[in-house]
């Protein structure tokens, strides 16, 4: 019920814009003054993967408000399909020094994990929540749960239980000095390759017209149906980028990591979930934010030794932070409380 | 329960009609039927052969605590339309409550009786605790939060072993006892199962009481319109914590008789997925329907605890071929998801949906009563 | 009865209704009016406490009823001095016990502070009357809510009409007499006989305002399943349910066919004269306005333009230019 | 209701169909039938390490022969969501005890589950041998008196307690001129356990510990830890806990921080031989100068033969707990052929023949015989390097009687 004229000066709005990057960047001196460099690429590489996780759960929120419990777990799918595709199809064992062939392989791997996971993601959707479109809310979230069994137990059964290792293609000795320290060229392309792909979302999302009808949908469903957008297939379009993108961060986890395990997508899940909460769910942005941000936070508590409370911490600052921003980081501020 | 129990009791009508009336009694009669007729089953095939009686009379037990925290659940969730996923924490925190004041550890024994009520107190002051500050985020953040609280509790418990034991936990837990007429024992499960059937019917009439009360309307209120609920002067604030703080206690109270019945509570008892396999029952049974999430869960537990877990012993006895060398264990996980996401997609209000009640409790009573 | 002074409204940089001063006079049917984006909504939802004011008050009967917030950076205080005893307590108790405070000792203390911490939370959420005048003293006002507005003895309709659609139209009614109604826990887990005794009347008073309403037969039909008109009259006898002194109705004939338009009109006229409730509304129908206010306020850029008898209003320069330079037709 | 049983039934029934091509039942011989109840977390992750024990313990229930009666098995899982569930264990408990031919039962794998256990198969007198319980309040002291309820000893273990193995490798550590230590446990019982026993005794041997903490099961980045460990200026690693919590992890981790180099030093939770998804298999060249225990001894006499067995029943390698899972299953048939012997086959013939202290077990552990509580009188810690991507014997510790 906005009535009269909008009157914010000139100023102000200007101070808006820079506010948020302002604050970000702050926040990353701090951390870096705080942590050292060492752990601050730790920590920037961590959040990395979180917000590659997150941005698929704050997706598919934002158009269904569904929270998809199965989204861990297809990031652990993920990162299986890519061990498959990097050691039995490509047949990679260790590091490529070859830096062409490494480009040509890494582009490969993330290509066809991306194509996979992005077809089971939009296959779990026709089968599992597409059904429950109009039943009650919490119908969709029990099959999400069923899912992630059916995920998590398919794995296991097929390579078993134990920690699985995955080719670390690009070589861990490569790296550049930063002012003394010693930082793996490894690290930055995690960084690096995720945020091209968050930037590329962002763009697909504001410049497309998929993304805009994802947008009005997740706005108004009704409403932009009678606009004219096709609801079934910007959900479904939804489903296979935001699986894609864990799929993206599976190929990340094993290229970092070098192994995998049936159980990985419990604990991200939860954290990724925890990230796009924080970043006000349903906003891109913020759930990358927020994963950066829970990345930061895990990675500070097991630096200064206080690692098993490190998921305390998480939750609790989650807890004190939604109490007094109650919608996350870039969350939505609705005037009317109606 | 709508068809089912439709068909079953068609030609009982009278008898509906009258328990209609009496509903308290008549949930106290229901319960003590079934809980003689379970035992009674196991006696015949196919379920003789699975395990024994006793085995399935502590099967039942533990079932029925399922079903009580379901129902609490269902309170939050059902009534409320709040969406709890760290149910488990406030089991937890009734659990150790009991641990704290009656085993070795402390070195204190208070009698269990009382603790029963202590455990709901406990559970009602952290439900509160947890709602005060969060209940006035909206649906989904609430989740978050409460999730987060369920993650907190155990990594507490856990990490504070000054005064949990940490991951041990605490063992050696006073089983109940009546002086002088009955101790309760670990072998022989039937005083258990009679002390945690009569509180399932107790906490069942209370649930089904409150429901029906001016606080029961407050919460449906609340779920079906917030604003509107505001508008018709209910505190939203405090009739949600109401809700949190019932169903907060409920768990409360059964942690209490879970901790007493294993003896033992470890942080790992308690984690994210106990709050989540609740839920699963609460949604699967019918949200909003005690009776539905009552028999869901209770249903679900022996699916997967007992059904699936025998899935091999079962094959065996009936000798179904090349089966027997098919380790069913590693399977369960999968057919339980499996049968999750059918049943849902089958039943996506729940096996037992919540029917609207018609108000149906007063001009009988009162005209009997002669209130005026 | 109703005295509005100087309210002001603002949203971020936006000034939504800009010092209005607002008089209902006791037993009136009065009328806001203005153009679409004239502020009507948002200072009706000051009136009902959806909104804080920005600046200005609000008195009913002659006592104040709204007023802006003061002092919410003492809040925290209030959690945190309650609480302090409590710590004391469990200070002195593990100092008592001396040197060789144990394992059962501290968690005791921890819980007897923790009890004093969920008691003073407690007190912040329920707000009973001399907890409010307590910390008035220490400048802490805060603003009213919705319900507290119905105690006090208002009661509204939503525009866009909200019931609970899942309960039935009696159940629906029953939640509206919640405040006068006092079922606590120990009543509903042991039925008591002052509980049977209230949940009969209230069924009983129920039955009477639903066929007051002309819904007499419907009890036990769910709100969804209500036709659209009768889901009006539905929500008007929630709203009276709670025996309010005065009534906000939010365009309650909207939507509605010329027929039932009228039948609204006359209802409206009947529950001031029949229930003696005072009567605000807002409406954009034109010939219900005029048909049944005794007295119109109308509203245009959240400035309050012109006040009076329905002719008056009729002819005022001010309220056809507002109208009518805005391409709006006064006739709707 | 009705839902349920038609989908459980015609799961069944469709599984049948597709199974009903092969027939034949399990012939049985004539005689009384004795079954032996096995007791593990056997799904999730708790499969990797507890699956090998009941295959060893399935094993020697097949070899075992005993004149007169038949010997079964009955197998029950008490994992739930991949971990093992303390309530579910206590209620396989009461099946076993509930199931009048159960007269012993070998497990179960984790502390706490043994710790709901015990107070059940207590009451019940049924023996217990569980293959990998270490947790030293089982038995021991005011804890295990309580756990017993004042009743006889009926729950053994082959496995020798925490307090004796983090002693071991930290005084061999020692040896090792470590001087600086860095310590990350899993945050579980087991873990934090034999970490706690390590970072004392390694303290009262003169060592200094740079940094100590935990990061619990599941976590998957140790990067902030081994950047902390190297900014602590850490001499050697260790870690406890087992390789699916993270051992391997955290191995690479130090890799990649650039600290590779240093004695890793960890308790049996590593000691897995080098099969996929192993310490060393996992770990890969960064296993190397990697150190572990084992509450065994290193020549088992008869080693090669029970490999070969094993390898001809399953078509893989015996490997971790396999050892243990046979030896417990081993000494409850003796404990049965005693009880054959005195003429009379229950459970309290076959408790009390197996915790007698006097007895000797010949078991593919070695001589194995209980003290008062329960516990093994075997208390030899085994300690081993990775060399050339196998675990290697460098030496043992007897700790004696």
């Amino acid at each position: 019920m906005a009535t009269a004229s909008v009157t914010s000066s000139t100023a102000g709005r200007l101070l808006g814009t820079v506010r948020l990057p302002l604050s970000i960047f702050a926040f990353l001196a701090l951390a870096l003054g705080v942590l050292g460099i060492d752990q601050f690429v730790n920590a920037m590489t961590l959040g990395a993967i979180y917000a590659l996780v997150a941005l698929g759960y704050t997706m598919v929120y934002g158009i269904i408000e569904l929270i998809n419990f199965a989204h861990g777990d297809v990031f652990m799918v993920g990162s299986f399909v890519a061990m498959f595709i990097s050691s039995s199809l490509l047949g990679n064992e260790g590091s490529i020094t070859n830096v062409p062939l490494l480009g040509v392989s890494v582009l490969v791997l993330f290509a066809l994990t991306i194509g996979v996971m992005a077809l089971l993601g939009a296959l779990i959707e026709r089968l599992a929540y597409r059904p429950l479109r109009r039943a009650p809310k919490l119908a969709p979230l029990i099959t999400a749960i069923g899912v992630s069994f059916i995920l998590q137990n398919l794995i296991q059964f097929f390579f078993g239980p134990t920690i699985v290792t995955v080719p670390q293609l690009v070589p861990i000795e490569w790296s550049i000095q930063i002012s003394g320290s010693r930082v793996p060229l490894l690290n930055l392309f995690v960084i690096a390759s995720s945020v091209i792909l968050m930037v590329a979302l962002q763009l697909f999302i504001s410049r497309t017209r998929t993304g805009r009808a994802m947008r009005t949908t997740s706005m108004d469903r009704d409403a932009s149906s009678l606009m004219g957008v096709n609801i079934n297939r910007t959900i479904m379009i939804t489903f296979l980028i935001g699986s894609g993108l864990a799929g993206a961060a599976g190929v990340v986890h094993g290229l970092y990591y070098g192994n995998t395990n049936y159980s990985l997508g419990f604990q991200s899940g939860l954290k990724a979930f925890t990230a796009a909460v924080l970043g006000g769910i349903g906003n891109t942005a913020g759930a990358a934010l927020g994963g950066f941000l829970i990345a930061f936070v895990e990675v500070g508590a097991s630096a200064f030794g206080y690692g098993r409370w490190g998921g305390a911490v998480v939750f609790s600052l989650l807890v004190i932070f939604l109490v007094f921003r109650p919608t996350g980081l870039l969350g939505s501020h609705t005037g009317d409380r109606a | 329960m709508s068809r089912i129990s439709t068909a079953l009791s068609a030609p009982f009508a009278p008898v509906r009609a009258y328990f209609r009336k009496h509903r308290s009694f008549g949930i106290f009669v229901g319960v003590a039927l079934l809980s003689i007729a379970l035992p009674l089953l196991t006696r015949v095939p196919p379920f003789d052969g699975i395990q024994s009686t006793n085995a399935w009379v502590n099967a039942f037990t533990t079932a029925a605590i399922y079903a009580m925290l379901a129902m609490g659940l269902n309170v939050v969730i059902g009534f409320a339309g709040l969406l709890d996923l760290g149910y488990a924490a406030f089991f937890a925190l009734g659990g150790y409550t009991y641990a704290f004041v009656a085993s070795p550890f402390t070195g204190v024994h208070l009698p269990f009786w009382p603790m029963l009520l202590a455990g709901g107190v406990v559970g009602a002051i952290f439900g509160v605790l947890l709602g005060a500050p969060t209940l006035r985020l909206r649906g989904d953040y609430l989740a978050i939060v409460t999730l987060g609280f369920g993650e907190i509790v155990p990594i507490t418990l856990m990490n504070a072993d000054k005064f949990t034991d940490g991951v041990n936990g605490i063992g050696g837990i006073d089983k109940p006892s009546i002086p002088g007429i009955l101790q309760f024992t670990l072998t022989n499960p039937w005083p258990m199962y009679g002390l945690v059937i009569a509180l399932f019917a107790l906490i069942m009439i209370m649930i089904y009481r409150l429901q029906d009360s001016r606080i029961g309307r407050t919460w449906d209120a609340i779920r079906e319109d917030e604003l509107a609920a505001e508008s018709s002067g209910v505190n939203i604030v405090i009739a949600k914590l109401q809700a949190f703080a019932v169903g907060a206690s409920i768990a409360g109270i059964v942690g209490v008789v879970n901790a007493a019945k294993i003896t033992i509570v470890t942080p790992d008892q308690f984690r994210f997925a106990v709050s989540i396999s609740v839920l699963a029952a609460v949604v699967l049974g019918g949200m909003g329907n005690t009776i539905g999430v009552a028999t869901g869960a209770f249903v679900i537990y022996l699916f997967q605890s007992i059904l699936l877990k025998q899935l091999n012993t079962l094959v065996e006895n009936f000798n179904i071929p090349v089966l027997n060398q098919i380790d069913f264990l590693e399977f369960q996980y999968v057919l339980y998801g499996i049968v999750l996401v059918l049943m849902m997609l089958k039943r996506p209000q729940g096996i037992f949906p919540a029917r609207r009640r018609m108000r149906e409790f007063a001009p009988l009573k009162i005209g009997k009563r002669g209130a005026k | 009865m109703l005295k509005a002074r100087g309210i002001t409204r603002k949203f971020g940089g936006l000034v939504a209704v800009n010092s209005v001063d607002f008089e209902i006079p006791r037993g009136s049917i009065s009328a806001i009016i203005g153009p679409n984006g004239a502020g009507k909504t948002t200072f009706f939802n000051v009136i009902a406490g959806i909104y804080a004011p920005t600046s200005g008050s609000i008195e009913l009967d002659g006592k104040p009823l709204i007023s802006p917030p003061t002092g919410s950076g003492r809040e925290p205080i209030l959690l945190i001095l309650p609480t302090i005893p409590f710590i004391g307590l469990a200070i002195y108790f593990l100092l008592a016990v001396g040197g060789d405070a144990g394992l059962v000792e501290g968690v005791a203390s921890v819980a007897v502070a923790l009890l004093g911490f969920v008691g003073a939370l407690l007190l912040n959420i329920v707000r009973p009357a001399w907890y409010n005048r307590l910390i008035k003293r220490i400048g802490v006002t805060r603003p009213a809510r919705p319900n507290d507005m119905v105690v006090a003895g208002l009661a509204r309709t939503f525009q866009n009409i909200r019931l609970y659609k899942s309960l039935t139209t009696l159940e629906n009614i029953l939640v509206g007499m919640h405040v006068h109604m006092h079922g606590n826990f120990i009543g509903a887990l042991f039925i008591t006989r002052k509980v049977r005794e209230e949940e009969a009347a209230a069924e009983q008073r129920a039955r009477e305002l639903l066929a007051f309403v002309d819904l007499a037969g419907m009890e036990n039909e769910l709100a969804a399943n209500l036709p659209y008109g009768k889901q009006r009259l539905l929500e008007i006898a929630r709203a009276i349910a709670s025996r309010p002194k005065l009534l906000l109705l939010d365009e309650p004939a909207a939507g509605m066919n010329p027929k039932e338009t009228e039948e609204m009109t006359a209802l409206i006229r009947r529950i001031r004269d029949e229930l003696g409730i005072t009567i605000l509304l807002i409406e954009h129908d034109m010939r219900v306005v005029m048909g049944i206010s005794d007295h119109i306020t109308v509203l245009d850029h959240g400035e309050k333009i012109a006040e009076g008898l329905p002719k008056a209003i009729r002819t005022n320069p001010k309220v056809i230019e507002a109208y009518l330079g805005r391409g709006a037709a006064a006739g709707h | 209701m009705k839902v349920f049983n038609k989908k459980g039934l015609s799961a069944l029934a469709a599984v049948a169909i597709l199974a009903a091509a092969c027939g034949g039942s399990t012939a049985s011989t004539a005689g009384k039938t004795l079954t032996i109840g096995i007791s593990f977390p056997l799904n999730g992750a708790s499969l990797a390490s507890a699956g090998p024990a009941r295959d060893g313990a399935l094993l020697a229930i097949k070899e075992a022969s005993i004149e007169g009666y038949t010997l079964k098995a009955k197998v029950l899982d008490h994992a739930k969501d991949g971990a093992h569930n303390p309530d579910q264990a206590a209620a396989d408990m009461l099946t076993f005890v509930g199931q009048e031919d159960v007269v012993a039962v070998v497990g179960p794998f984790n502390s706490a589950s043994a710790r709901a256990q015990i107070p059940v198969s207590s009451e019940a007198g049924l023996l217990q041998c569980s293959p990998s319980n270490t947790n030293p309040t089982l038995t021991k002291g005011a804890d295990g008196e309580a756990l017993r309820g004042g009743r006889a000893v009926n729950y053994v273990r082959v496995a020798t307690t925490d307090d004796l193995q983090g002693p071991a490798v930290a005084v061999y550590a020692k040896e090792n001129g470590a001087k600086k230590i860095y310590i990350l446990d899993s945050t579980d019982a087991y873990g934090k356990g034999v970490a706690d026993a390590f970072e004392t005794q390694f303290k009262a041997d003169g060592g200094t510990v740079v940094g100590r903490q935990g990061l619990p099961t599941g976590t998957t980045d140790f990067s902030a830890a081994a950047t902390a460990a190297k900014a602590a200026g850490a001499d050697s690693i260790f870690y406890g806990g087992v390789t699916s919590d993270g051992a391997p992890l955290f191995r690479n981790a130090l890799a990649q921080a650039g600290i590779g180099a240093l004695p890793f030093y960890g308790a049996d939770g590593i000691y897995d031989g080098t099969t996929e998804g192993s310490y060393i298999a996992t770990a890969g060249a960064n296993a190397e100068n990697s150190y572990a225990s084992q509450a065994a001894i290193e020549n088992i006499p008869g080693k090669d033969d029970f490999n070969v067995k094993f390898k001809a029943e399953y078509g893989k390698d015996a490997e971790g707990y396999a050892f243990a899972g046979y030896a417990c299953a081993q000494i409850i048939v003796e404990g049965i052929k005693a009880a054959v012997a005195g003429g009379d086959v229950t459970r309290e013939t076959v408790r009390a023949a197996v915790v007698d202290k006097g007895t000797v077990f010949e078991t593919v552990l070695g001589s194995v015989s209980f003290d008062a509580v329960g516990d093994t009188t075997q208390r030899i810690i085994s300690l081993y390097k990775v060399e050339g991507g196998a675990w290697k014997f460098v030496k043992e510790i007897n700790y004696g009687n």
